[in-house]
């Protein structure tokens, strides 16, 4: 894959960054150009998840088709389905009861909870600290358990249907999610000690990875990358979806624009999710937990577009129909490929090590990015 | 602002685009020629500003492919889709990847997923799927890959 | 009151009855080499296992415990299948150096063992000059990584071992003046001679705060020399693969990574001896009755313990702490650690000159 | 001043350290929050919530006995084809032939435990097993024909 070597000054090299290498957490390929330390350009080199996954929901019908989105991010599996299911009920107009839609939002806050876990883990990884993903897994694993009493996987399950979700929460959830809130806040601390305060971590990352609002904006920079630039981008906020109006939660801003604003948004994301949770799992109203659908779903003819806002930003699902029973055109818009996008922008005169942090920072889920 | 008011602003700066009905957001269908003029309207306007292009894609009607653009204005917080009609046949659109950097990736998403042929893009390679797929475009409806793709 | 040395003259003797003097000499220096060697291989093993443990234990994970009682057998298994790999050579790489590399790091740490006292009166040799000897010996490391790094025809090899490069040339200097403060305070470039100079006490806890100073630089400096986490840029999982060993594999592979783990204990057996006695028990000032308890523990025992205690920290580090960038790690050295170390061996000389020591 | 601002960046920096390592040691001495399960050892204590997604099962009761009328709406659920239905015509005493299911074959290979079969059953004939240790040598174990040898449909079940 190395081209153009004619085309570099002298001095300069070229790195395969990937697709197997452990930075980049998955299959992700970076052509980096670099002059010794610093790094002239970076190349994302994409598709090596690529499943096609638009063409494949082409041919599933509108129950179907909302187990594959679980595939793509499937660290926020949840919200994707979500965005689905949403999309079609649009569609169809189908009004959820009050009880779904509950369980939909403690589901999706909780699964923001885990892939924060799991990123905030993985982020010490890349700049050489092992301990830290083991103690984020910790709490994760609290997570996955609660997900695999109620929806009966850990990781991709499938529990949004249109009309509400599949099945009523166990028994035990409200109990396992307060039980779950309690450790969480006895170990957050524990990431500010380990990681958030060591000064080794601070200097990594801090006027690391800058990106201006202007930049973050042009680049489509959603979530999490955009709001640490000072970037106003929360769906839940901006255009709320389900009961989020009704909600007490604050957006997220830092205005560094660097990495260490980017990390920082993350971790105080996570205590916001605690307090959604908190102010809704004693709130669960009685009732059904999925509308009456039929039992084959047609969509009229027309276009609807529902944005969701997931562990890494903006996800939008752009359906149009034809009036059959499956989706004439499915466009999946993946936070991941737009936030890579600015990746380039970012690294240029940064240093090797500043690029691990920067792809850690921006949280990338590689089948997000090629679907 | 109201999606009226934001109807008339666009008919008033531009009075040849036509809007389609029914949709969420309101919906212009602009030709592929005036794409470029357009777009930079779209942006640099104060009281439109639309600065977040949250979303591009194609859609092939068989007939014709529509390419979708759905625009954000940030500061504004309103919407709006343009759509653009090409040519079944060597379809070409100016890029306007100059206007929204997001644009680069997406635009070549479609480039090789549609075969549309972004003018003045100032990096029209494969980006998603490997060296030799040139030509041959996967989200086509008409694509046939008996190997890759299994029928249920 | 434990000595090694009556041992040592008995097998002197019994052998300079039978033999002429010269064959003496050579069968002396077979079993010294011979115990070095066992001494290597068992360290290895010990090390490995003990880092999986504490990496474990920090990490709430059980760590190896499948192979023999309690997982103790797993290093040995781990070495086992590193034998049976093979041993792989690139095509594009420089054949006689990429081979060569991984034994002159092996022989490096090899004669570091040489002046290290493990007991008392328990030494491979006694050189007059010991300090100077370990800090000389111990630059010669740089050499096989740069080696290994530019034979193997990879470029993360070649940055890994660049940034070594310039990563062990720096820290050199602070680790070799936070050394010269022990031998200003003793007065003695023997190692033998600095030990027994902490007979009424150690030098950390005899020469105040500007000793402590020079015991933390010290460890600061050698995890760097040794290029362990949060200095291990060479090596930089995360940025550079493996760094300069990427392309080697089995038991090439395994030879850096004894080297590493015995250059880690050298260096942890240097502190112990310049700053924690070496063999040297717990002595404080003149509380005979105290000092004498103190010697009934064997010396070896004192030794081994201060050692993997000094191991231990440089452990916990390696679990605790992220990785610097290239550029954080080399303005560390010359803009901290060189300035605090000038100033503080100043303090320290005066501090010899003046006597305000105990 | 520049002295003693350098002095406070290296006190701040080695105190955060500190912090750090604090908590490394605190794990490193409390073994009682060791999390590991030792899974191949814990087999026999290990529970799993009733709603675990791990393969289709149909439930055969004593006499062996299932509910699936072999309408083949799980067919149709399923998104990956994992399921195909071969239906026979069985002779009633009357004489009438009735359609019922001849093997029901389910492709655990193909499977990606969505439960959208399991939610289109009229008759609640399948469900989700708990069992998870799927590994076999042969590919084609994981091809399973779910309904018994020599079963036949409940009485009263349409």
């Amino acid at each position: 894959m190395v081209e153009e070597i004619g085309s570099t000054a002298a001095g300069d090299i070229i790195i395969n960054v990937g697709p197997q290498h452990p930075a980049t957490h998955g299959v992700l390929h970076l052509v980096i150009t670099i002059n010794g330390e610093t790094i002239q350009k970076v190349e994302p080199h994409l598709g090596y998840i690529h499943r096609s996954i638009e063409k494949m929901c082409e041919s599933l019908t509108y129950r179907q088709f909302i187990y594959v989105t679980s595939r793509m991010d499937y660290l926020s599996s949840h919200i994707n389905n979500h965005a689905c299911a949403l999309c079609v009920e649009k569609g169809l107009q189908i009004e959820v009861p009050s009880r779904a839609q509950v369980i939909r939002v403690l589901m999706d806050e909780l699964t923001r909870i885990a892939s924060h876990e799991l990123w905030w883990g993985a982020m010490a990884m890349d700049l050489g600290a092992f301990t830290p993903f083991f103690h984020a897994f910790r709490e994760r694993e609290a997570i996955n358990d609660i997900m695999e009493e109620t929806c009966g996987a850990r990781l991709t399950m499938n529990y949004m249907v249109p009309g509400g979700v599949m099945q009523d929460i166990h028994p035990n959830f409200q109990r396992r999610v307060k039980e779950f809130i309690a450790l969480f806040k006895s170990k957050v601390n524990e990431y500010n000690e380990l990681v958030t305060g060591n000064i080794i971590f601070q200097n990594r990352m801090k006027g690391v990875g800058n990106l201006s609002a202007a930049d973050a904006i042009s680049f489509g920079c959603t979530g999490p990358t955009a709001r640490g630039s000072g970037v106003s981008c929360d769906i839940r906020k901006l255009y709320p979806y389900e009961i989020y109006e009704t909600l007490n939660f604050e957006e997220i801003l830092e205005t560094g624009g660097d990495s260490f604003a980017r990390y920082m948004v993350r971790v105080r994301e996570m205590s916001q999710s605690i307090s959604i949770i908190e102010q809704l799992i004693d709130n669960i109203p009685e009732g059904d937990f999925q509308a009456k659908t039929k039992a084959v779903l047609k969509l009229p003819k027309g276009e609807f577009y529902q944005r969701v806002e997931t562990a890494r930003g903006e996800f939008g699902v752009y359906m149009v129909s034809e009036g059959g029973t499956t989706p004439y055109r499915i466009k999946y818009r993946s936070p991941g490929f737009s936030n890579l996008s600015a990746l380039d922008h970012m690294a240029r005169g940064s240093k090797l090590g500043d690029l691990v942090a920067m792809m850690g920072t921006l949280d990338l889920v590689i089948p997000d990015i090629d679907r | 602002m109201t999606i009226e008011a934001l109807k008339e602003k666009i008919t008033a700066l531009l009075p040849s685009v036509l809007f389609e009905e029914g949709g969420q957001w309101p919906t212009i269908l602009v030709e592929p020629a005036d794409w470029h003029k357009v777009a930079v309207l779209l942006r640099q306007d104060d009281s439109l500003s639309f600065d977040f292009l949250f979303c591009l894609t194609c859609i092939d009607w068989k007939t014709h492919l529509t390419m979708v653009y759905h625009l954000d204005a940030t500061s504004y917080r309103h919407n709006l889709v343009v759509k653009v009609k090409l040519e079944k046949v060597n379809p070409a659109i100016e890029t306007v990847s100059d206007i929204w950097q997001t644009a680069n990736f997406h635009e070549r998403e479609v480039y090789e997923m549609f075969g549309v042929n972004f003018l003045n893009h100032p990096d029209l390679r494969l980006l998603i799927l490997p060296d030799g797929w040139e030509g041959k475009n996967p989200l086509l409806k008409d694509f046939e890959d008996p190997i890759n793709m299994i029928k249920l | 009151m434990w000595s090694f040395s009556k041992i040592s003259k008995l097998i002197d003797s019994w052998l300079s009855v039978h033999f002429s003097s010269t064959w003496t000499m050579v069968i002396e220096m077979v079993i010294a080499g011979i115990a070095v060697i066992t001494l290597f291989a068992l360290l290895g093993l010990v090390l490995v296992l003990m880092e999986r443990r504490v990496a474990a234990w920090i990490q709430i994970r059980l760590g190896p415990n499948r192979v023999g009682p309690g997982g103790m057998l797993q290093s040995l298994a781990d070495t086992l299948k590193l034998l049976v790999k093979e041993g792989m050579t690139p095509d594009g790489a420089d054949k006689f150096l990429f081979n060569l590399a991984p034994f002159i790091a092996m022989i490096v740490a090899m004669l570091l063992m040489a002046p290290i006292a493990f007991a008392s009166d328990f030494q491979l040799w006694n050189l007059n000059i010991g300090v100077l000897y370990v800090t000389a010996i111990s630059s010669l490391m740089v050499i096989s990584i740069l080696m290994a790094g530019w034979a193997s025809n990879n470029k993360y090899s070649l940055m890994g071992a660049m940034r070594s490069g310039a990563q062990i040339v720096s820290y050199e200097l602070s680790a070799g003046l936070s050394i010269m403060s022990i031998v200003v305070l003793s007065g003695s470039l023997n190692l033998n001679e600095i030990i027994l100079s902490q007979a009424d006490g150690w030098w950390i806890f005899k020469g105040h705060i500007p000793v402590v100073i020079a015991f933390i630089i010290f460890i600061i400096a050698v995890t760097a020399e040794t290029n362990r986490a949060p200095f291990d840029l060479a090596e930089a999982e995360s940025e550079l693969t493996a760094g300069f060993h990427t392309e080697y594999s089995g038991m090439k592979f395994a030879l850096f990574f004894l080297a590493e783990y015995i250059n880690v204990f050298i260096v942890c057996a240097i502190g112990a001896t310049l700053f924690l006695g070496g063999w040297m028990p717990l002595h404080i000032g003149h509380w005979q009755a105290f000092n004498h308890v103190m010697d009934f523990i064997p010396s070896s025992i004192w030794f081994f313990g201060k050692t993997f205690f000094l191991i231990f920290l440089i452990m916990w580090f390696r679990w605790t702490f992220p990785r610097l960038r290239i550029d954080q790690l080399l303005d560390l050295e010359w803009k901290y650690l060189l300035p605090i170390s000038i100033f503080n061996i100043l303090l320290i000389t005066l501090m010899a000159i003046l006597g305000w020591h105990f | 001043m520049f002295i003693l601002k350098y002095i406070k960046e290296v006190f701040s920096g080695l105190q955060s350290l500190a912090v750090g390592l604090r908590r490394t040691l605190y794990y490193f001495s409390h073994h009682k929050e060791i999390i590991t399960q030792q899974y191949p050892d814990n087999r026999d204590t290990l529970v799993f919530p009733d709603r675990f997604k791990g393969e289709v099962v149909m439930v055969h009761d004593d006499n062996n006995e299932h509910a699936c009328t072999g309408c083949t709406a799980c067919e149709l659920a399923c998104p990956n084809a994992t399921i195909k239905i071969i239906t026979k015509f069985d002779i009633t005493p009357e004489g009438k032939k009735k359609k019922a299911i001849d093997k029901f074959v389910y492709h655990l290979e193909l499977c990606t435990m969505c439960n959208l079969c399991v939610v289109a059953c009229p008759t609640d004939a399948i469900k989700m097993a708990q069992t998870f240790e799927h590994s076999v040598f042969n590919r084609a174990e994981l091809t399973k024909v779910l309904n018994k040898p020599d079963s036949k449909i409940r009485e009263g079940v349409e």
